[in-house]
């Protein structure tokens, strides 16, 4: 119900606008909304930003491509004034401005979608996007009513069914991003700056986002819009301009420019983006759930079977359950109905430690906050879950615990200067191969992956597929939780979708993504495709 | 790692250092004399120091005035032990509590150093003499009996005290509460306060108990910033008089209440005299003018003084009132 | 760990080199000036002298480095001290015996502690803010704050006052529990789970990490070492009294800092605290030795705290010059964890 | 709809109300048991004594808001209240008497304020150091000897019962005002924003470490104000005055309802839970309770408060 009503707003806001209209906008001569010109920005020793140029058109989403640590973080920060550039000029319909602040480049009519959605989670909706659009002088009057009326219009336009009075902690990621896109929707900015704000977004809700661009773009407002999905670039993006080593590599027109060309120039060399495919046959059973219930989790009626050397997709919309199950099998929020079955055996799982000691592993979906601590050594990161086996008794052996991480760095490619580097010196994609080693140091019988790809750049990606699909052929049973569409079609043997909290269907062999969108989204499936 | 060898090292070289110090001794030409109050920052004892200073001005000795911040017999018991290993000649102290510091004492007399406690007593073989200004009992009876007086021994009355720990108060309390028994049986100790000797919690504290206990007839402050708020808070309710206030305190700090019949008497005794004294009995004991067995004692200024087996007696506690109170400036 | 030099550079900003230097500084001062400070007699007075404290800030380095605060060893402190001269008078336990329950209280107030952290998940701050009332307040409420327990048989005392073995009794005990303390920390995974914990508690959780049973060792322990610590106290002063220890848990606390463990948990070190403890014992011992009065002591240490920690960051600054640029949010540990 | 509402508000406020119905309690048992503590007089009196505290705890609470905390407050307050006195028997003109507390708590706050904000030192390290460095300062310069303050300064030389009922009310106008800029003003809610989430209040535009400085001068300056207002209580200065002060506020604040980890709290709540504590200790003196039982029974009332709220917490985590 709510659902279709969301999608009717969304189309409304879509129709009165076509990209025909905003490329012609594009074509009109008027000075670019932002020119950045040779932008150097140092952190240390680390050059971050290296004579960076970039300009955006008014009416157009301008693309902005990279690897993880690419700069392009770092370059949205000096837009938003967050840094502020060792070197090079920022101008603004043609006005050069000198240091931003957050402040004054929201007074410039600049906007930021972050990619982890900075918002206040001890206050309300209303007040989160108030803050984000008031303008701050400390002796205003706050307008409650106000806030809350503004709010629950800009919501309703996002087609969003979340209450201006709730409090943002008790949201869910996706609601939290809604509220993001919401602030940049009220802020009426003319330089609007998404960073990956699809990340964390279900197919549906991403809809709504494009229709937000576009809508802006109709408006003239200028997007720089940031993601490692290339499909949504070539949907929406008129340029793109593709950042390597902080350096910038160059600015095409979209229509001028292919997929691998432009993979090549992020990466610097050519990357298969096929899947590498199934090796072996599926074994005996590992897995098995019949009816698993978690009240606290909010999962129920769970029956699923996963086999040795086999790769289960997991789809679904994000707060379908997906998480939620695996947080149960991992003993995150133990089951509290239901039986878990390993090897056959049914076994109870009240906490992470019974997890282990069972043979699952549970790379969980917030590497940053989760997955990894990235103050400590890659070392003891690696060796953090298998305490009781590496360390027996209770003394470290620093020694082992070396050799281990020495050669989970060799097995798995791991870029790093040593295993004593803290994990946060690392990329994204290596910090997320450190908390694979972490969980096959435990030698699983079965391995849950939850987004593995997450903000992972394209590099990075393919490797950490292969590596999955290595460890199925090794005989290990995947469960592989993804947003990622593609990813799941491309590398699942089978899709367990989910819905509202348990598995709607399984889809053996190849399914194309309608199928799966259609179960994932129930009953609006023509919507979806 | 690195750290923990540098701190052995440090440590070696540490010990390393006092082994060769050892041989050192102390060259006393001059008289060191380390005098010890209850605690830093409290009036009672700065005006002990004054008389202190005289003595020692008089007599040309060199004075340690040192003491833990807040009343605590193990910092108490650890400047000794440092005065001690630093070669004092003398030591004075006034004893927050007589055990806590009785250890370091007799070690600092094993030393070889004199030691005279005043104030308040330790253990009688910690220490060589002790400047008995007043013994507890003495001050309890004091307090007891004048407490008796204003209220012709009869009426209920309440104590104000540092902090239920304080061990000389303690004592007091101990010594007010036989005397009551013993001598006073129409009058009734209603209750017992601590004010953390902080003369603002002494008035909210009680302020609380005139308004708790109606027909309270006398509140008996026994810790000097106790007795100005005790007053103030009697003066606030209105009760001058009807309430009577006496306790132990400086002039100084009273005169204003005691002018204004708020607070009836003051019980001190010279404190200048108790610090010029302390000093003097230092000095003569280690000089040896000064030994067990002797019966009266010339000191200085203040005549002489009777000596009662290990103690000099500098008089009985003195009632500071409206009468007399103007002709005291501590 | 590249090159020598570089490593020898690493060490250089480290928090604990710099306290080093200023506890040598100190040392070297005191020394010239103060006529009798470098004396063995002196030394082991300074051991002795902070024994207690030293026990406390040592047993408190776990606890923050997993992001707690425990404001109840103090008063703690107290509590077992008048129960411990309580068994041994009134029940007549030996003091053997009553040190032996003294400690076993100790762990249950320490587990008291930790069942209100752990299953309740409060914020230790709170919760040992109230308990540092109520377990001075029962102190007092069992002696009426006058009784005092004295007159200890002397083979007790010399646990405080006498010397074994060239040193001071209690001086094995302290450098025993130092070392058992730093192996704990830097040696096992109980220390490096405390890490994981103060660094990012949900992150220990989702590794498998027993979060509250490692945070519960952590508050029993000290509840343990507190009563270990009453009875030294109970042991040199040759008294146990209600006010036993009021205020050392902040002692304690400044030690701990200084040493450079982060408030915020994760970063620290033993050796760190050990140098920290020195450092202030070092400071009020020498004060005396030079006569300046008892105050200056105290604002010293201020300044000192304040010093280390400013340093401190210009040292973070420093290691940020030489990090990745992005790993510079939040910034890694000075020194990395046990790293060989 | 209604009820359901009603019930969403006692849910929200459920700690205000519980520990305004503990306080109730504790009011009746009073009642029933000693009449003589609702007297005017000593009502009157110990309400103004408890002024100060309510002054620093409104401070503390925003501090606490901010996600910080200040336990150098005790020893500015005797600062402030010394330096004052020292003024008043100087027979500086009132007005400087008056302002002289605020300008130098604003200082030392500022000091703490720029240590914390500016180096983004930890505050309750630097306000560890900051106290023992302030108090023993005083100590030291003072050496405790008390400041007579000439006559016409108490009660600002109003008559008594006016003079008390003057800092009772100042005392709770500036309550209200504080509790309604909290909720209505801008400036309010930037506070909770920089408690809530610093790095977002940043990205925001709302430069919390500003607002973080501004709300450490702020607790300086408040600390004066309390120090100020417990100065004209009685003719003389306590060097030692302030002692625990701190304690007492951030107790009141936390028993009140306010999260150490910032962002949550009302300073109604705060006032309820001033209230509370100062009852509880004239509570024993009343009922004639053994005065060694106060310690135990604060540090048992705060637990309970903090208990109850785990407990609550508790049982959502677990219907979620």
């Amino acid at each position: 119900m709510c659902k279709t009503r969301r999608e009717e707003s969304a189309v409304a806001s879509v129709l009165p606008f076509s990209p025909a209209g905003a490329l012609h906008r594009t074509e009109a001569k008027m000075p670019p909304l932002l020119q950045l010109s040779r932008i150097s920005k140092s952190f240390g020793a680390v050059r971050a930003l290296n004579e960076v140029s970039l300009s955006l058109e008014p009416g157009e989403v301008h693309a902005l491509l990279g690897e993880n640590g690419a700069g392009k973080s770092t370059l949205i920060k000096v837009i938003t004034g967050a840094h502020t550039p060792d070197d090079g000029r920022i101008e603004i319909d043609g006005h050069p401005v000198g240091a931003l602040s957050p402040a004054r480049a929201r007074a410039l009519g600049i906007g930021c979608i972050y990619q982890q959605p900075a918002l206040f989670p001890d206050l309300t909706v209303a007040e989160n996007i108030a803050l984000r659009l008031e303008n701050a002088s400390p002796a205003r009057r706050v307008r409650w009513a106000a806030r809350h009326a503004h709010a629950k219009e800009l919501l309703h336009k996002l087609g969003a069914e979340i209450d201006p009075a709730a409090e943002v902690r008790q949201l869910s990621m996706p609601d939290q991003q809604l509220v993001e896109i919401a602030c940049a929707l009220g802020s009426g900015a003319r330089i609007v700056i998404m960073d990956e704000p699809t990340a964390s977004l279900t197919q549906k809700e991403q809809h709504l986002l494009f229709a937000v661009v576009r809508g802006l773009r109709a408006h003239g407002a200028g997007v720089i819009y940031i993601s490692h999905r290339l499909e949504e670039i070539f949907a929406l993006a008129d340029r793109v301009t593709v950042l390597r080593d902080g350096a910038s590599i160059g600015t095409n027109r979209i229509d001028e420019i292919h997929e691998a060309s432009l993979i090549k120039m992020m990466v610097g060399r050519e990357v298969a983006t096929i899947y590498p495919p199934a090796e072996s046959a599926p074994k005996d059973t590992v897995l098995n759930l019949r009816g698993l219930c978690s009240r606290e989790g909010g999962v129920h009626g769970i029956d699923l079977e996963v086999q040795a050397g086999e790769i289960v997709g997991l789809a679904g919309l994000v707060g379908a359950g997906r998480t939620e199950l695996a947080r149960t099998l991992f003993g995150i929020t133990p089951a509290d109905a239901g039986e878990i079955l390993l090897d056959g055996a049914p076994v109870c799982i009240r906490n992470p430690g019974d997890a282990i000691a069972h043979g699952i592993a549970y790379t969980p979906e917030d590497r940053r906050k989760h997955g990894v601590i990235l103050e400590m050594p890659i070392a003891a990161n690696i060796s953090m879950a298998v305490h009781q086996t590496l360390f027996p008794g209770m003394w470290l052996r620093l020694d082992a615990e070396r050799r281990l991480a020495l050669d989970a760095i060799r097995d798995l490619g791991i870029r790093t200067t040593g295993p004593s580097a803290p994990a946060g010196s690392l990329s994204g994609g290596n910090q997320q191969k450190v908390a694979l080693a972490r969980w096959l140091a435990t030698k699983p019988k079965l391995l849950i992956l939850d987004e593995p790809t997450q903000g992972v750049d394209i590099g990075a990606k393919s490797e950490i597929h292969k590596i999955i699909r290595r460890l199925a052929a090794e005989g290990l049973a995947v469960l592989m939780i993804s947003s990622d569409l593609p990813e799941i079609l491309g590398m699942s043997d089978r899709i367990a979708v989910m819905r509202g909290g348990t598995i709607v269907t399984i889809l053996d062999g190849k399914p194309d993504a309608h199928r799966v969108m259609a179960a994932a989204l129930g009953q609006s499936a023509k919507e979806a495709a | 790692m690195k750290q923990s060898f540098l701190l052995v090292l440090f440590l070696s070289l540490a010990l390393g250092s006092g082994c060769q110090k050892q041989s050192d001794s102390s060259g006393g030409k001059k008289l060191t004399i380390a005098l010890m109050p209850k605690s830093k920052g409290n009036a009672y004892f700065i005006s002990c120091k004054a008389g202190a200073d005289e003595a020692v001005k008089e007599m040309g000795a060199d004075l340690i005035f040192d003491g833990p911040t807040d009343p605590d017999p193990a910092k108490q018991n650890e400047i000794v032990e440092n005065w001690i290993t630093l070669g004092v000649d003398v030591i004075a102290v006034a004893c927050e509590n007589k055990e806590g510091i009785s250890t370091a004492l007799k070690k600092a007399r094993a030393k070889g150093i004199k030691v005279v406690t005043f104030d308040s007593d330790a253990n009688s073989d910690a220490r060589d003499f002790f400047v008995n200004q007043a013994t507890p009992e003495g001050i309890a009876q004091t307090l007891m009996d004048e407490a008796a007086r204003l209220t012709n021994e009869e009426g209920e009355f309440a104590i104000i005290t540092a902090s239920l720990t304080a061990a000389n108060m303690n004592e007091w309390r101990k010594h007010i509460e036989a005397r009551l028994r013993e001598k006073y049986p129409k009058m009734k100790l209603v209750d017992t306060k601590p004010c953390d000797d902080l003369k603002d919690k002494a008035q909210t504290e009680a302020t609380n108990l005139l308004s708790a206990n109606p027909n309270l007839k006398l509140i008996m402050a026994i810790c000097s910033p106790a007795v100005p708020g005790a007053a103030e808070a009697v003066k606030q309710a209105g009760k001058t008089g009807t309430v009577k206030v006496i306790g132990l305190g400086l002039p100084s700090e009273n005169r204003k209440y005691v002018h204004e019949g708020v607070t009836q008497s003051v019980i001190l005794w010279k404190t200048t005299d108790l610090g010029y004294l302390t000093i003097k009995v230092a000095a003569d004991v280690t000089g040896g003018k000064l030994k067990s067995g002797d019966t009266t004692y010339h000191a200085g200024r203040l005549g002489d003084l009777e000596v009662k087996g290990d103690s000099i007696i500098l008089g009985k506690p003195f009632i500071f009132n409206n009468e007399n109170i103007d002709q005291f400036d501590f | 760990m590249s090159s020598p030099l570089k490593h020898w550079q690493a060490g250089l900003f480290r928090h604990e080199t710099i306290l080093l230097a200023v506890l040598l500084a100190e040392w070297l001062y005191f020394d010239s000036v103060g006529r009798r400070f470098g004396t063995l007699d002196n030394t082991f007075d300074i051991l002795r002298h902070s024994s207690e404290i030293g026990l406390l800030a040592l047993v408190m380095t776990p606890i923050m480095l997993t992001g707690g605060i425990d404001l109840s060893v103090g008063s703690l402190l107290g509590l077992c001290a008048i129960l411990f001269g309580k068994l041994w008078r009134d029940a007549h336990f030996s003091p053997a015996l009553a040190g032996v329950c003294t400690l076993g209280i100790g762990a249950m107030a320490g587990g008291l502690n930790a069942a209100l952290i752990t299953r309740l998940r409060l914020p230790p701050l709170i919760v040992t803010l109230g308990t540092y009332s109520l377990f001075r307040g029962l102190a007092e409420a069992i002696t009426h704050g006058v009784d005092t327990f004295t007159d200890f048989p002397p083979s007790f005392l010399a646990l405080g006052q006498e010397r074994r073995g060239g040193l001071p009794t209690q001086a094995w005990i302290f450098f025993a529990a130092a070392i058992g303390i730093w192996l704990l920390v830097h040696r096992t995974v109980f220390g490096r789970s405390f890490r994981a914990i103060g660094y990012a508690p949900e992150g220990a959780h989702y590794a498998g990490l027993p979060v509250e049973r490692r945070l519960a060792m952590a508050y029993v322990l000290a509840g343990v070492v507190a009563a270990l610590a009453a009875i030294i106290y109970t042991a040199r002063l040759g008294q146990a009294k209600a006010d036993a220890g009021t205020g050392y848990e902040l002692f304690a606390i400044t030690a701990v800092v200084l040493g450079g463990t982060s408030i915020f948990g994760g970063a620290g070190s033993v050796h760190g605290t050990l140098l920290g403890v020195a450092t202030i014992a070092v400071l009020s011992n020498g004060l005396v030795h030079t006569r300046q009065p008892r105050e200056v002591a105290g604002m010293l240490t201020g300044a000192l705290l304040l010093f280390a920690l400013a340093s401190g960051e210009v040292s973070k600054w420093l290691a940020k010059f030489r990090a990745h640029g992005h790993a510079a949010h939040p910034t890694p540990p000075l020194s990395a964890p046990d790293s060989p | 709809m209604t009820e359901r509402s009603s019930l969403q508000t006692v849910s929200k406020y459920f700690r205000e109300l519980s520990v305004a119905a503990v306080l109730v309690v504790l009011l009746l048992v009073l009642a029933v048991a000693a009449p003589a503590f609702f007297d005017a007089q000593p009502l009157f009196s110990r309400l103004a004594r408890d002024t100060p505290t309510l002054v620093a705890a409104c401070g503390m609470t925003l501090v606490i808001l901010c996600r910080q905390i200040d336990i150098s407050i005790g020893s500015q307050f005797a600062v402030c209240g010394v330096c004052a006195g020292a003024l008043a028997a100087g027979k500086e003109p009132a007005f400087v008497v008056c302002v002289a507390p605020l300008l130098i708590g604003a200082a030392l706050g500022a000091f703490n304020g720029a240590l914390v904000a500016g180096l983004r030192l930890p505050s309750i390290v630097v306000t560890l150091a900051t106290m023992v460095m302030a108090r023993e300062g005083l100590r030291w310069t003072q050496q405790g000897v008390f400041i007579n303050l000439p006559d016409g300064l108490q009660w600002f030389g109003l008559a008594q019962r006016s003079g008390q009922c003057a800092l009772i009310v100042f005392a709770l106008l500036l309550l209200a005002a504080m509790a309604w800029a909290m909720k209505n003003l801008s400036a309010g809610r930037f506070i909770y924003a920089a408690g809530s989430d610093a790095e977002a209040a940043r990205l925001a535009g709302l430069r919390p470490r500003l607002t973080t400085f501004l709300v450490f001068v702020l607790m300086g300056a408040l600390t004066g104000l309390a120090a100020l207002m417990n100065l004209v209580q009685s003719p003389q200065v306590d060097p030692k005055s302030g002692t625990g002060i701190e304690l007492k506020a951030i107790a009141a604040a936390v028993v009140g309802g306010v999260a150490v980890s910032g962002g949550r709290g009302r300073l109604w709540g705060v006032f309820a839970g001033v209230l509370l504590l100062a009852c509880v200790n004239p509570a024993l003196t009343y009922l004639h309770v053994e005065a060694y039982w106060e310690k135990a029974i604060q540090g048992a009332i705060i637990l309970l408060a903090v208990v109850a709220d785990g407990l609550r917490s508790r049982k959502a985590r677990e219907a979620s």
